[in-house]
């Protein structure tokens, strides 16, 4: 049953060390607000799950949070690479990072096998392709009718999934639209699930096929203007394409790396959101 | 650059913007395969479908995303679903009729790395990543690859196959039960390839203007194969120059406009 | 590529004698229209599929134009029993039909695995009934990693499948809305898919994450207003309750069920939806 | 009747609806479920989010649908999903607390047959079949079960188990790796019944008021178990008894509102 939580409370209630944790969204909606707050909570020994590791993963395994990353896509999008995921990968800092590499098709199908209840997904995939020979978690199996071969991966249940959604109604019923990815199946397929949203509303006002997750589907939802900062939400605010470009030069040297997460980070608080996108709102 | 110029990489774009229809339903990548998209349905494919893996199927930005998730593809689509839809019903239920790529290595059959320079478990470079590929290249009914040529691109043998082309080549496809068609077509800044029809392997068929087999070869790790007969692809017209530069122009206004906070990513 | 075209070609061009056809809706936007072109248009030795067969399948298994049905609901809907379907089961008249039957979950999950190209689809079910001995098409399959049996079915793949919705826009994309059902599923699972819609107009103009359909997916759409009477259109006319009523009477006597058919299906033309739901409108 | 007075159907729709509570996730089947769900909601469970099949999510209608894919049930649920979605992510996926089933025919294990009297191959009756039943009763985490008693209905043996309940008795759940608990009280127009903890059979626990242990027995086909101490089921009070007719009055004025046209169905 979703109560209305500060951010930091929340965190403190869904996240333990060690747990398997997915921070989703697709470009759109990144949770920022909520990984900061897991990262100045100082969590650590945690299994990272995201389709598409960017810059808040960036951050936390390069303050040394994350055992381990599963993960089909790790980039810091539309820049490159991911300056303190590479440090871990190929010189161990601030320590290795165990990776189980997926593809996208492989982890969308295991997140929403997750959400189905079901012990693994099924899909035609990894034909030919390496990843099946360095990963023990892709598997074949036999189609009973056909003879076809396709491949199978364990489902996706993270112990708890933190997303970012554009608003709540007074019951705590949450609204995704627009680019909604794999939103819904990674809170619906997680054991406990927070969400950070833009605005509380009376009533959603929405389609009726919309995408919308039921209150009795989360644990905390948490009210943080501009927690998607820099990622934009569709009818609130732009994405601040400046400041990923500004991550590739703050992520390249350690130290400089580590002098940012203390101010901007550790020194910071879910309230600083609303502020960072001040000037990308009427863009979106 | 003179009125009349252009560079290699517009020649390359232009190229391989040619290669695609109004009846395709493209699944595109981002970079050289977005701009590639939308000068084609800005110019002689204007009902061309382009899907992002983002989930915005029919999406006709104004502008060129930076990332596939960008706003602007939700906005201009016909639906935007979800990111298993889009993986199950559209990938993998086979209504892409052209998968583009891009590669950071490449092998003369096709195969494609993303993911790592030198070996899987102790890298030199970690990459990103497969993402989409893997399957966008096995379930898509025929690919294509853009790409700018140099030796540390174009190998002998691509370090890690994240997304399998032609393999060894032959009917290395379809002895895996892979039953689409796979790498179709090659466009690099220099050049347009095709899979030669026996062994798959990528054969120039065309040469941009001013481009000679020495220049080809020189930043082509493999050796080259040529067709017997090699035409000249034609220079990108005024339409397509100015659509291209048009598009580049509008997208750097754009994204100018999203002002820095400075205080934070 | 969807062109617009009258009902009755449409029907013509897609549709052939002995093929595995879908007349899909669950109680929302049921193609009687459709249907009804079919009956005139006389097919025989159809394989009929849908998850809830109802008064359209029991006036074709009526017409002696059914060879097989797979389905796992046939009733009629907030009345009772299918009268027609139920001479043909218990007393072969006109003639019997096969039955392959399942339950809910397993149609469902079989036209999810046919819209994604899957050749079969897996899911936790059957467990403890009756079905799974009766039915051929039901096996089981074993998860690689947790070693649990599930339940698999065949994924199902229509020659053909019929909808109606709401409406198209000038390129034939097509709009659903409100209860959408195994509609979607059920066109992209089919080798082909013709819709009749309520309208056509120049934008769907609708919610981003709506249930659209686009052109490309369809082979004909047709305006049909209507056409989904005596089921209901969401934002066009309400449900005619009377007919359901009405049909369990004039379905009980198989004479009295020919003479309906022939004054209003067999002599009867698409047109004729319109005015049927009339007195509907602003109901809805 | 009198205005203190109650049918026997009211009295057993009153009595499934005390059963629920606004914590509950229910997967509501149409007819007497639906009414009980409706009540509970109008009355102390105003929070229960009902759930019916054709994807209504939250739903909260005015009057009680006349099927399961009513326009009232969507207009007024919270969303609506896709077939597909609803029988996995909500159903399978383990978010129902209470599927709520009616039957044709029942043993005293709870095992339910919705879909033939007689043989399956050649049926005395051929009935619509099981629908979301069969997965309803596995996937709930409990199962309530609401039909009037017959011993047409209320039988030794079901025909067919179209739906399992707890089979042969004892663990028979568990023996074939059901992990929910399956039904776990039954609602008569006679009694309130509740399986016992190791037979699993149906213990009649409660009856309603002037009802016989008889009377129980004359409309059940099966020798009827009591519990060592049996409770008078509480009467309707004035405000369920209130709530339920104004619903059906509702219902009855909404539905009559559907003019015939009369020419075809």
């Amino acid at each position: 049953m979703a109560a209305f939580r500060p951010l930091g409370e929340a965190v403190r209630a869904n996240l333990n060390n060690g747990d398997v944790v997915a921070f989703e969204g697709f470009t759109h909606l990144i949770p920022h607000a909520a990984a900061h707050e897991a990262i100045r909570q100082r969590f650590t020994d945690l299994t990272l799950v995201r389709m598409t590791p960017d810059i808040i993963y960036d951050q936390m395994i390069g303050m040394g949070m994350a055992r381990k990353l599963i993960f089909s896509y790790a980039g810091n999008p539309g820049v490159g690479l991911l300056r303190r995921f590479r440090d871990s990968v190929e010189n161990g800092w601030p320590h290795s990072v165990e990776l189980e590499e997926h593809s996208h098709a492989a982890m969308a199908n295991a997140y929403e096998a997750g959400a189905a209840g079901l012990p693994c997904a099924i899909f035609r995939g990894y034909l030919g392709a390496e990843l099946a020979k360095v990963n023990k978690n892709i598997k074949g199996i036999t189609c009973p009718f056909t003879g076809e071969e396709l491949a199978a991966v364990p489902a996706l249940r993270p112990d708890v999934t933190f997303i970012h959604a554009q608003k709540a109604d007074r019951k705590g019923n949450v609204l995704i639209e627009g680019i909604t990815g794999i939103q819904k199946e990674a809170v619906l397929a997680a054991k406990r699930a927070v969400v950070t949203v833009e605005e509380k509303v009376g009533e959603l006002d929405t389609h009726p096929n919309a995408c919308v997750l039921p209150h009795w589907t989360l644990d905390a939802v948490c009210v943080v203007p501009g927690g998607a900062h820099p990622s934009y939400a569709s009818g609130y605010y732009a994405r601040d394409n400046a400041a990923y470009l500004d991550w590739d030069r703050i992520a390249a040297d350690r130290d400089g790396f580590l002098a940012w997460m203390k101010t901007n980070v550790l020194g910071s608080s879910p309230k600083a959101f609303a502020g960072r996108v001040a000037d990308l709102r009427g863009k979106a | 650059m003179i009125e009349t110029g252009y560079t290699a990489d517009e020649m390359m774009t232009v190229a391989a913007s040619r290669a695609l229809t109004s009846d395709d339903v493209c699944f595109v990548g981002i970079g050289a395969p977005s701009a590639a998209c939308n000068i084609a349905r800005l110019t002689h494919a204007p009902d061309i479908t382009l899907i992002y893996e983002s989930g915005t199927i029919g999406t006709a930005p104004d502008v060129l995303p930076l990332s596939i998730g960008d706003g602007e593809l939700c906005d201009t689509a016909l639906s935007t679903v979800s990111t298993p839809e889009m993986f199950r019903y559209w990938l993998q239920g086979g209504r892409i009729t052209i998968g583009f790529l891009g590669a950071a290595q490449l092998d003369r059959f096709g195969n494609i790395n993303t993911t790592v320079i030198g070996d899987y478990r102790k890298p030199a470079t970690r990459l990103p990543g497969g993402g989409g590929a893997p399957e966008i290249a096995s379930s898509s009914r025929q690919v294509y690859i853009t790409m700018k040529q140099s030796t540390r691109g174009m190998v002998e043998k691509v370090d890690f196959i994240t997304s399998f082309g032609h393999g060894e080549g032959g009917d290395h496809r379809q002895r895996l039960g892979v039953t689409t068609k796979g790498p179709a077509l090659l466009i690099t800044d220099l050049a347009i390839w095709k899979p030669h029809p026996d062994t798959k392997e990528f054969t120039v068929v065309s040469m941009h203007p001013g481009v000679t087999q020495a220049d080809v070869q020189a930043s082509c790790g493999w050796t080259v194969r040529f067709a017997d007969t090699i035409t000249t692809t034609p220079a990108p017209t005024e339409l397509e120059l100015t659509t291209f530069r048009d598009l580049k122009a509008r997208t750097k206004a754009a994204h100018a406009g999203t002002k820095r906070t400075g205080e934070a990513v």
